[in-house]
């Protein structure tokens, strides 16, 4: 079946409606407008306002409420429209979701799942660009899906519903439109590990979201010049789960990440760390690391281009390192 | 259809004259031919990102500002191209900016939704929703501190009501007494919830109240309400040195955004409003007072095309910023 | 002093029988022995961290939490030993929490601030202002939801009622009609500020009324009173499923925190509301019934100190959590 | 002169309100409490409530006021009472106090002065032991200091007043009641540059905040060892000015970095990672990491000092690093 990655995140959402009597979508526009990126669109019809329940502008007050009703007993997947907005709660979500089953000597879960639009790349300046999710990981108690394919964006919040603990699900703007064959379920598929989306030798690339398409891109093109790159999707941002990066590193001695987060402190610092220190002694060259430019994203295409990572620059940066 | 309440009847003073109507009508139509070139200007892609056009609730912005000073301030939406415009910012500069070219007001780094003019004390162009009322009242409380004679108007829409940041910013303004003018603009909708959806109490007059800030609730599909609405509000200001609310009952006659399919309400709804639409009913009573005729209409509409296409042909032929000064603008003064 | 308006005549009804009275005695003297010995174990260095003592202000969690079941929630700040004891929470697992103990009821995880318990429904123990009142209107909902006869009170303080967090929870409980009983403890400060100065608006169910909340305020210095306000108020509740705000207007007697070198009060204006004790008004007219005399007094307070000092014992003599497990609890369940 | 680190605090307050008519110090309980750190007890009385201005609790409406007040001409001071509290009013921090300068185009500036006690150590349990300071580092527009010694407590308000970009100076409440000499103030001084504590050739250890009292007192242990650890304090944490860092372990060729906040993520990945990059080839042992273990800091004093770096880890790890 081809499918969208939005269709793909409806097809999630259905059937956590359909299987679970206790789950129910909320947030802003989910129901009457239809999902202000119009993943929710008919959900509304289909399951009827006591499971689809819009909600005043109010970003604390309704992930609170989430939480709150996740400690009474339900499953709630909480909408915040963007991650942008997602500011405005972010008190309730580190210092109420994250940490309130170990303030409780673990008597109390938060069983909630925050789903939110993120990413930059559609000119919408710098208020409705920002990329968090990387950010978010340094958050203990926290899960944080950046789902990425297709087949990820059908199942994760599958995963996020077996989680007992709060779960972000980010999803990249930049995907909803992409396409692809939605594969049969394998049993051994699991969320909690990253992804090898295509093999190489020479080079390991990681990155998450709507960058790993970038990074295909161009380990695809290069692949015809015989440069081979491995390249790894996160897709869990915390817990990190690095195995197979390492495993990666050990056969291809670089490493070279690519982030949607301004450089400075982005999730890919901590992965350029571990690595190094695991494989201090067998790099064959240093780390690099492609990332958001240190500026608030700006509104005009060119500036917006120049801003964000692009196939270009993992290029030239992957030709570097095969220099 | 919601019915608007009479709950107010505002009184038209003779002190109307005629260019003060005939420029509130020609205001009127300076935003609504502006927003009609951007969806224009959106489908052909020279316009990028979000764009909420303002069309069919032109009386307010037009109604409010008439009586607004250079000096005051203004802050508004992503929905403001006509407060900016009618706050001083040249056409031009409103669409080079969402053009996204050098000569734009915030030199491309904004957008549609972040209009900003220093000179026209314009702050805004904000997109989180409700993050302008607290800048409000800081602005309201420097002007107060420096002893300068300002109002700071402050748009926001119904939506943003229910946000936190409103209730801390009310509370703030009253209890520090500041001269802020809260233009409540109430389309009746937050992108697709209605308000009684939104709001358990939707006379947005009693919650201001609450604050103890007196509050006024005005026909804002009438420009003349809108005028006396404000004058009435500022009166009270001046008199009692305090914050005012001011709500704006309106209707928006396009869809929230340009990505809207506008599912949730009825055709037969929008249909309704739009034969209140403001412009045609202040044409009609301009007409009926003899201020206006069929040969100054089409010189009014004249006046704004050529301000307009002009604003076009100076975005399209204006130059983007150089891709040397992305880094410009992160940090004030140093260049840190 | 601020004076308590008289401004809703609770009706006392007969029902008010002897054990139900002696009850709630003994309950506000439980908390006030409490919170006397947790002063002291702090200063002895055995409790730390911020300790926020209830003194004077007990006939509000005694008078409300006579009237809450075992199968109802209850969520409350910093300050709330008192609440927890008396939704059931030993007095053991409460010091022994303080005490940084294993046995404590959270593990030695929350401290003072951070009270919780899953068996009694008390879901905190909440340190940031304003921020269990959402949580409210979620348990709210769910028990809504799933059908179950539940009450959520959700106490905090006059402070909390400037947050953009308390504006956005009374909307969404009127909104959504849930069952949740907002019990602000106005005790006139926030710390070091006063009512006065936080709020523009200092009747507060006026300000509940602008949610269209059903609001009550009541002496909480009078635990009868407070017991009756709160049966109102449950009564309304069950009669039109939906939130109910009920004020209580009492006074801390101790300085906010054991940090707090309590600057911005007067002396006198402490010592008038001293004159209003909860306990020392109870104990009066319990005497004057003939409910109450020296021997029962002494057997009273006999009982609570066995209770505290079993209390104190168990704490001391239990364990500190295993170093190893310091990682427990980061996440539930597979111990990822 | 001998002075605590809070009354140099104070002593910056009070000049700043003495010589800038356009100051004022806002939030809560600043004024009739005196601070909910004894920080500005007595400037009420001193300056009057017009400078010295308690607010409601509205961490949003106060911070977003503040840079309405720093829009309309004037230069405040705010304070949150501490950085756990700084997430209610995380959106107008980051997206309107860092944006603004940027979406006008340069037009408008944001001189805003957020002032707040971070840090754990006090048994304050999870929401009130955050130390965000690092992570926030992450949002260009931003400038963060983070004073520790009692030279930087006193002037780094100068250098904020000097801005026209919001600073957050963060206050780490373990600091408050140390005593220390103040020094004349030099010519050369300034707080746009870290600050070699303690100089040594060893190992080059890196923190800020509170946690370079606790690598000083390690090196002084370690000196009588003959063991010679070099002390950096970052002071600023944005823009981060790594040139003392670098020169450093151009010497040293270790890198051992200390930081409170959780390891994954926190801005010593970031530190580690330029070093990594740039000293690829002369870099003696892998870089190591003491960050805040992750957990919410719990409240019971032998898990909080399990939580937290503490000395005895800092000498284990230079001792490791030394084998
Ligand atoms: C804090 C925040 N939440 C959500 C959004 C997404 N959003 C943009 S406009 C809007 C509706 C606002 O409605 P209203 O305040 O009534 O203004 P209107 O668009 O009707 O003029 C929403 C939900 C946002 N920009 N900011
Ligand atoms: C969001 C937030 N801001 C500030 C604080 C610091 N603080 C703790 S208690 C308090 C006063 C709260 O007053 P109130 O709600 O009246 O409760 P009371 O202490 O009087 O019971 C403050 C400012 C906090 N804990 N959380
Ligand atoms: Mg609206
Ligand atoms: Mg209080």
């Amino acid at each position: 079946m081809r499918i969208s990655y939005r269709e793909a995140l409806k097809l999630g959402l259905r059937e956590a409606l359909t299987k679970n009597p206790n789950t129910f979508l909320i947030g802003e526009d989910v129901g009457a407008y239809g999902g202000s990126y119009a993943v929710s669109k008919g959900l509304l019809k289909e399951f009827g306002p006591h499971r689809v329940r819009d909600t005043p502008l109010s970003e604390a007050g309704f992930v609170g409420a989430g939480i709150g009703a996740a400690l009474g007993g339900l499953h709630p997947i909480v909408e915040i429209m963007t991650i942008n907005f997602s500011l405005l709660a972010l008190d309730q979500i580190i210092n109420s979701a994250a940490f309130m089953h170990h303030m409780s000597g673990g008597q109390l879960a938060v069983p909630l799942i925050l789903r939110m639009t993120t990413g930059a790349g559609r000119q919408l300046g710098a208020q409705h660009s920002n990329s968090f999710e990387g950010w978010f990981a340094h958050i203990p108690g926290l899960i944080i899906f950046a789902p990425s394919s297709i087949e990820d964006a059908r199942y994760s919040l599958e995963f996020a519903l077996r989680e007992q603990n709060p779960v972000l699900m980010v999803e990249h703007a930049q995907l909803l439109n992409d396409e692809d064959e939605l594969p049969e379920k394998n049993t051994s598929y699991s969320l909690f590990s990253s992804n090898i989306r295509k093999t190489g030798d020479q080079i390991t690339v990681v990155s998450f979201g709507a960058n790993v398409k970038k990074c295909l891109a161009v380990a695809d093109k290069l692949e015809k010049q015989n440069l081979s790159l491995e390249v790894i999707d996160l897709r869990i941002l915390r817990p990190l789960q690095l195995e197979l990066v390492f495993e990666s590193v050990k056969k291809t001695h670089r490493l070279l990440l690519v982030d949607e987060g301004w450089l400075t402190g982005n999730l890919s610092a901590e992965i350029g760390i571990r690595v190094a220190e695991k494989f201090f002694d067998s790099l064959k060259c240093p780390i690099l690391r492609i990332g958001k430019k240190e500026v608030p994203v700006p509104y005009s295409k060119h500036l917006e281009d120049l801003t964000l990572p692009q196939e270009e620059g993992i290029e030239l940066a992957a030709r570097e390192m095969l220099k | 259809m919601k019915k608007l309440k009479p709950e107010i009847t505002v009184h038209f003073p003779n002190s109307f004259d005629e260019p003060f109507e005939l420029g509130l009508f020609k205001n009127m139509l300076r935003i609504r031919r502006l927003e009609e070139l951007c969806a224009e200007l959106y489908t052909q892609e020279k316009i990028r990102g979000f764009l909420h056009l303002y069309i069919g609730e032109e009386a307010v912005a037009t109604g409010v500002l008439s009586q607004a000073r250079a000096k005051d301030n203004v802050i508004a939406t992503y929905r403001e191209h006509g407060h900016a415009l009618l706050k001083g910012l040249s056409a031009r500069s409103i669409l080079a900016e969402m053009f996204g070219k050098r000569t734009g007001c915030c030199r491309g780094r904004g957008g549609s939704m972040h209009l900003f003019s220093k000179e026209h004390r314009f702050f805004g162009g904000q997109a989180i929703v409700g993050a302008g009322l607290p800048h409000a009242v800081g602005l309201a409380l420097a002007s107060e501190w420096l002893g300068e004679d300002r109002i700071t108007f402050c748009f926001f829409g119904d939506g943003a009501v229910a946000e936190g940041q409103f209730h801390e910013s009310l509370n703030l303004a009253a209890l520090w007494k500041l001269p802020v003018l809260f233009c409540c603009e109430n389309n009746f909708y937050g992108m697709g919830t209605a308000i009684e959806r939104a709001q358990s109490q939707t006379n947005l007059v009693e919650k201001a109240k609450s604050y103890k800030i007196q509050g006024l609730s005005v026909d804002g599909m009438d420009v003349d309400a809108v005028v006396n609405g404000t004058r009435q509000a500022l009166f009270w200001m001046q008199e009692n040195k305090g914050p005012f609310f001011l709500e704006l009952k309106t209707y928006r006659f396009r869809a929230h955004s340009m990505f809207d399919p506008d599912l949730y309400r009825s055709k037969e709804e929008v249909l309704q409003w739009k034969q209140r639409c403001p412009i045609e009913q202040k044409k009609k009573t301009l007409r009926q007072k003899g201020l206006l005729n069929n040969e100054k209409l089409l010189a009014i509409e004249k006046g704004i095309q050529d301000e307009l296409s002009d604003a076009k042909t100076f975005a399209e032929a204006s130059p983007f910023e150089s891709p040397e000064d992305l880094y410009q603008f992160v940090y004030a003064g140093d260049g840190l």
